[in-house]
């Protein structure tokens, strides 16, 4: 009855529908919400999968929302990119829901329906950011996205209120930035559409209102993925988060964000504007690299294993920042696959913080203790993450480093290709101290010694999506050349 | 006098932006931040809406919409819509952060007795 | 536009702002706030935006400066000054304030000058919406005709943002799900204290004009300024009236908070389905020209007309009820007991 | 006839701006209370006066209506805080603190 032109739309549609039906549906009856969570994210990683098919098949699919044409009316536009994107986001989102389920039931009892609405919807706004062509919808997208998650933060409680009424206030200035870079666009052009700006665009370069918009526009989206010197809320939201919702937003929002940047880099601006004349490349560059050594450093310091791994969130984005600003087609093709790694890996990480949290009741590194005994097949699918993270070669993460050296060499940015290397050995110290604390160190004194600790695995709904997911992360690796041929090829702006 | 016209509008509409973003950063007391953050919002409908303003042109309703359907409608005569639509959005999405913002601030207020960030800050070390 | 208020209202609304920044009484402030809510509402009926100053005069000035209100009355009232690093606060706000400040003067040069009508912005999209809407929605409201249609995915995700926004502040501060019977009754002595018999009369002749005006306003929203946006903030501000006149248990027995929440879920669940119908007769989504298939005695045109009227009551039942259900929580801090 | 209009409007909002000064230093809250107030007075009648500047105040009498309406709710809503908290005029109050140590209700 659908017809497969309208695949674009179901990604979104299927989950918006979902998000109202759980809403009522968990009003009557809270049991309810999981399964229909489950339909809702299952039926658009279908949708998104069939449409990256489509895609990969046929090329750029344009979609017109209330059949007017584009420039009048609102346009999805899938191409390379964020078909992948798409995928990558849906299928991030859809892990972490049936993980979710015990830690839920934990930690929000009595929020059970909220939850999961306002967990589907983040889904939704995420996926129309990605999928939009329109750069006024983008907007109001974001701020869905803005909005449910500063409510699943603040439903951590505590310190949790504090860090969401921070992100409150600088996601809101981040937001308002891009709107304002939005409007300048706007008045010196007279389209939203981003395909139309970037053919307008041409004969204004030299103007001081088309520069202020593409940094109001950049700075909106670098707020908004932590970028470093702007990524003092991070931090705190994210550790104090319900761990249900922290393994959702923190594999996404910074990944979406970036994402955001490349299409207002290439898609709304131009890659002949950014690269040729603006004259701030290698300053991003710079500032990429200050990131990932900040980040880097930053993350050595913490003893808690959930904000370490927040701050290591920090040292990635300076990863993919300034691949794409070396302005090589290596450093983008790296840049944009490690969104993809590293969305899957952060979340196989936040996945198995989730479930330290459920089973010792906390997320100090001393929580880790022991671990290895009680938790094999968990220790094993995290250390496929952690090993990731590090860089080693069959896993995803050795990849896009990969590409990102390479590029950084073809640029001749070294400070770059140092911070990278520099990030790799922190982590590898990092993941490794926390190997050490979960093999050698004995759960507590009281346990006796020698003695074998009787296996405790985690709940099989927490214990699968990992599991699968350090699955992925190992097939991701395999198969890079395979995506960067198929879709990342395609998807770096030609001429550079 | 003719320059002064031409662009006071979007002179003042940084000026409002200004006293927002002081708002938001400088002031420690959450309700301010809060003002702050609505004055700022509030500032760029003023930009937006001053985009979509045209000389000598009225609201953007056709007349004699009933009757006459196809009577010529000259595009001079109305001002732009557009900016009307978005800026919709925009106060709309500004009620909605208000009021996320505020549910906020008062469980703040419950947790800690405070609406002063340099207090909740000692309170939480 | 009438420049002559416009220079005026500006400077008015430029001295609002920074008084309510500086007070430090939290609620004057939130007072003076809404002074400046009145005069930006002006400002946009100024510029010939009669449908945002409507919304202007229904939210900032109404709902909003209640909502501020209700935290400064369950909050503390006056600002606190700063122990320590007042000055360098105070620096660092200034400094960016500055520099962004900079930065956007220095692109308004580049700017087509304020009202001119051959800017880029009067002359690429908008001569189309503005000839267009009578030929292809028979909308004689281009706002309406734009937002509703031409646009009308962009504001779906609005009237979400709305739902969101209220499940956000019932997850933050509400208890969701308590029925009636669960209301502990209060004291009765306390609460005759609190009862105005005048405000009450007048609330009662107050309301169902109140409510029968944003009916119109809603179904009317066609032809003039209004729309179910601003129809259901009215209606929202309706049962506010109720709450603040007699007390939040007198407006529950009108409209429980769940079913407030039911609604809620329901106007975007209209909003969206009208959208999902389109796609499953086989057009685009939101593309009500189809469903003239289905709707008796109509062409696709008025069917883009009747389909845009269904989707504006879908947003004003949400908007009731988020509103209902942002007041309620915030006025009683999450108890839905007695309010302000 | 439209200067008239538009004349008697300025002179409005010139008062308006009078009035202002009352809302912002006002001593206490419930002067500001009754300066906003009057604001929002004069705002419906401005209202109504850009309307026949326009030429179509069909249009804009609406807008008056609902925006008279809120104003009522506004200013019930902040007279409920008085029937509460008694205190008109708390210490520290105003542009400028007067005390540092103050605690209200």
């Amino acid at each position: 009855m659908i017809s497969p032109e309208q695949y674009p739309v179901l990604i979104v549609v299927i989950p918006l529908l979902s998000a109202f039906l759980i809403s009522i549906l968990g009003g009557m009856d809270k049991r309810f919400c999981y399964p229909a969570t489950l339909l809702a994210l299952g039926g658009s990683l279908a949708a998104a999968v069939a449409t990256l098919c489509l895609v990969a098949d046929h090329g750029i699919i344009h979609y017109r929302m209330g059949g007017w044409a584009p420039p009048f009316g609102i346009e999805y536009v899938v191409d390379y990119l964020n078909a992948l994107v798409l995928v990558v986001v849906v299928f991030v989102a859809f892990m972490a829901a049936i993980a979710s389920k015990v830690s839920v039931e934990e930690e929000l009892p009595h929020k059970i329906p909220q939850f999961y609405t306002l967990f589907v919807l983040l889904t939704t706004g995420l996926l129309g950011m990605t999928i939009t062509g329109d750069a006024f919808n983008l907007y109001v997208l974001m701020e869905i996205a803005a909005l449910t998650n500063y409510a699943l933060i603040a439903m951590g409680r505590k310190r949790a209120l504090m860090a969401s009424f921070n992100y409150v206030v600088i996601g809101t200035m981040g937001a308002c930035f891009y709107l304002l870079g939005v409007g300048h666009l706007y008045i010196m052009t007279g389209s939203l559409n981003m395909a139309d700006i970037l053919n307008i665009l041409p004969h204004l370069y030299g103007t001081n209102a088309i520069l202020v918009a593409a940094i109001l526009m950049l700075m909106g989206a670098w707020i908004k993925m932590a970028f470093f010197p702007m990524h003092g809320w991070l931090p705190n939201a994210y550790t104090y988060a319900p761990s249900a919702t922290s393994s959702l937003v923190a594999p996404l929002m910074t990944k979406v964000s970036v994402y955001i940047m490349i299409r207002v880099m290439f898609s709304v601006l131009g890659a002949v504007y950014v690269f040729k004349v603006l004259p701030v490349k290698e300053l991003i560059v710079w500032l990429a690299t200050a990131a990932i050594i900040a980040g880097s450093l930053f993350a050595l310091a913490q003893k808690d294993f959930k904000k370490m791994l927040t701050y290591l969130i920090v040292a990635e984005v300076g990863y993919m920042v300034g691949g794409v600003w070396l302005a090589t087609a290596q450093g983008i093709t790296g840049a944009i696959l490690h969104i993809v790694n590293d969305a899957v890996m952060t979340l196989c990480l936040f996945l198995f913080a989730a479930i330290v949290v459920h089973k010792t009741k906390g997320h100090q590194l001393s929580n880790l203790q022991g671990l290895f005994k009680k938790m094999p097949i968990t220790m094993a699918a995290f250390a496929v993450g952690a090993l990731s993270m590090i860089g080693v070669p069959p896993t995803a993460g050795f990849f896009s480093k990969w590409y990102l050296i390479l590029g950084g060499i073809d640029a001749g940015q070294w400070q770059f290709v140092v911070a990278l290397l520099f990030s790799s050995l922190v982590n590898a110290v990092l993941f490794f101290r926390i190997f050490e604390i979960a093999y050698y160190e004995p759960e507590s004194a009281q346990h006796g010694h020698g003695e074998s600790v009787a296996i405790d695995e985690a709940p099989l709904s927490m214990l699968l999506p990992l599991v699968v997911v350090a699955i992925t992360i190992i097939l991701l690796g395999l198969y890079s050349g395979e995506i960067v041929t198929t879709f990342i090829q395609h998807a770096v702006p030609a001429g550079i | 006098m003719e320059i002064l016209l031409a662009k006071y509008n979007y002179w003042i509409y940084v000026a409002l932006m200004m006293i927002g973003i002081y708002g938001m950063i400088a002031k420690t007391n959450l309700m301010k931040k809060i003002i702050g953050m609505s004055i700022f919002q509030t500032a760029i409908i003023v930009f937006y809406v001053s985009i979509g303003a045209k000389k000598g042109a009225t609201i953007p309703i056709i007349e004699h919409g009933h009757g006459a359907a196809h009577a010529a409608v000259r595009v001079a005569d109305y001002v732009n819509p557009l900016p009307h639509v978005l800026m919709l959005t925009a106060i709309v999405v500004g009620v909605g952060t208000l009021g996320v913002a505020l549910a906020i601030a008062m469980s703040i207020y419950k947790e800690y007795g405070s609406l002063e960030e340099d207090e909740i800050l000692e309170r939480l070390e | 536009m009438i420049w002559q208020f416009d220079f005026l209202i500006l400077a008015l609304g430029v001295i609002c702002a920074l008084a309510s920044i500086s007070l430090k009484d939290l609620l004057s402030a939130a007072i003076v706030f809404g002074a400046y809510s009145f005069l930006m509402c002006l400002l946009w009926t100024e510029m010939g935006a009669v449908d945002v100053a409507f919304t202007e005069a229904a939210v900032g000035a109404g709902v909003s400066t209640v909502f501020f209100l209700a935290a400064v009355f369950h909050t503390s009232r006056i600002v606190q000054p700063r122990r320590r690093g007042r000055m360098l606060h105070k620096l660092v706000g200034l400094a960016a304030a500055t520099g962004i400040g900079i930065l956007l003067i220095s692109a308004t040069a580049d700017f087509p000058n304020w009202a001119n009508p051959n800017s880029p912005a009067s002359t690429h999209l908008s001569p189309f919406y503005i000839t267009e809407t009578i030929p292809l929605t028979g909308v004689p409201n281009i706002v309406t005709s734009v937002l509703a249609d031409f646009r009308g995915f962009d504001t779906m995700f609005e009237t979400a943002v709305i739902f969101v926004a209220g499940l956000a502040v019932v997850s933050i501060l509400g208890r969701y799900g308590r029925r009636l019977r669960d209301y502990e009754p209060s004291p009765v002595g306390e609460d005759v204290a609190h009862q105005s018999p005048i405000i009450q009369a007048a609330c009662r002749i107050f309301v169902p004009f109140m409510q029968l005006f944003a009916l119109y306003v809603v179904a009317h929203g066609h032809h003039s300024p209004g729309g179910g946006f601003q129809g259901g903030v009215i209606l929202g501000a309706s049962f506010i009236l109720v709450a603040i006149s007699y007390d939040l248990r007198v407006m529950q027995r009108r409209l429980q908070e769940r079913r407030a929440m039911l609604f809620s879920s329901l106007g975007v669940l209209i909003y969206s389905g009208i959208g999902a119908l389109c796609l499953l007769m086989g057009a685009n989504f939101l593309d009500y020209s189809i469903l003239h298939t289905i709707l008796p005695a109509t062409s696709p045109i008025m069917a883009r007309s009747h389909g845009m009227l269904g989707v504006e009551v879908g947003v004003a039942l949400t908007v009731m009820s988020i509103m209902v259900i942002i007041y309620v929580n915030v006025a009683s801090y999450g108890k839905s007991d007695r309010g302000l | 006839m439209d200067t008239i209009f538009i004349a008697s409007g300025v002179a409005v909002l010139i008062l308006m701006m009078l009035t202002l000064y009352r809302a912002i230093s006002g001593p206490t809250a419930i002067d500001r209370l009754m300066a906003v107030n009057v604001i929002g007075t004069k705002t419906t009648v401005l209202l109504i006066i850009i309307g026949t500047v326009f030429h179509w105040v069909e249009m804009f009498v609406d807008i008056a209506l609902a925006y008279a309406l809120l104003n009522f709710i506004v200013t019930i809503a902040t007279s409920r805080y008085f029937q509460h908290h008694k205190n008109l005029c708390p210490v520290g109050f105003g542009l400028r603190h007067r005390k540092e140590e103050t605690k209200n209700d």
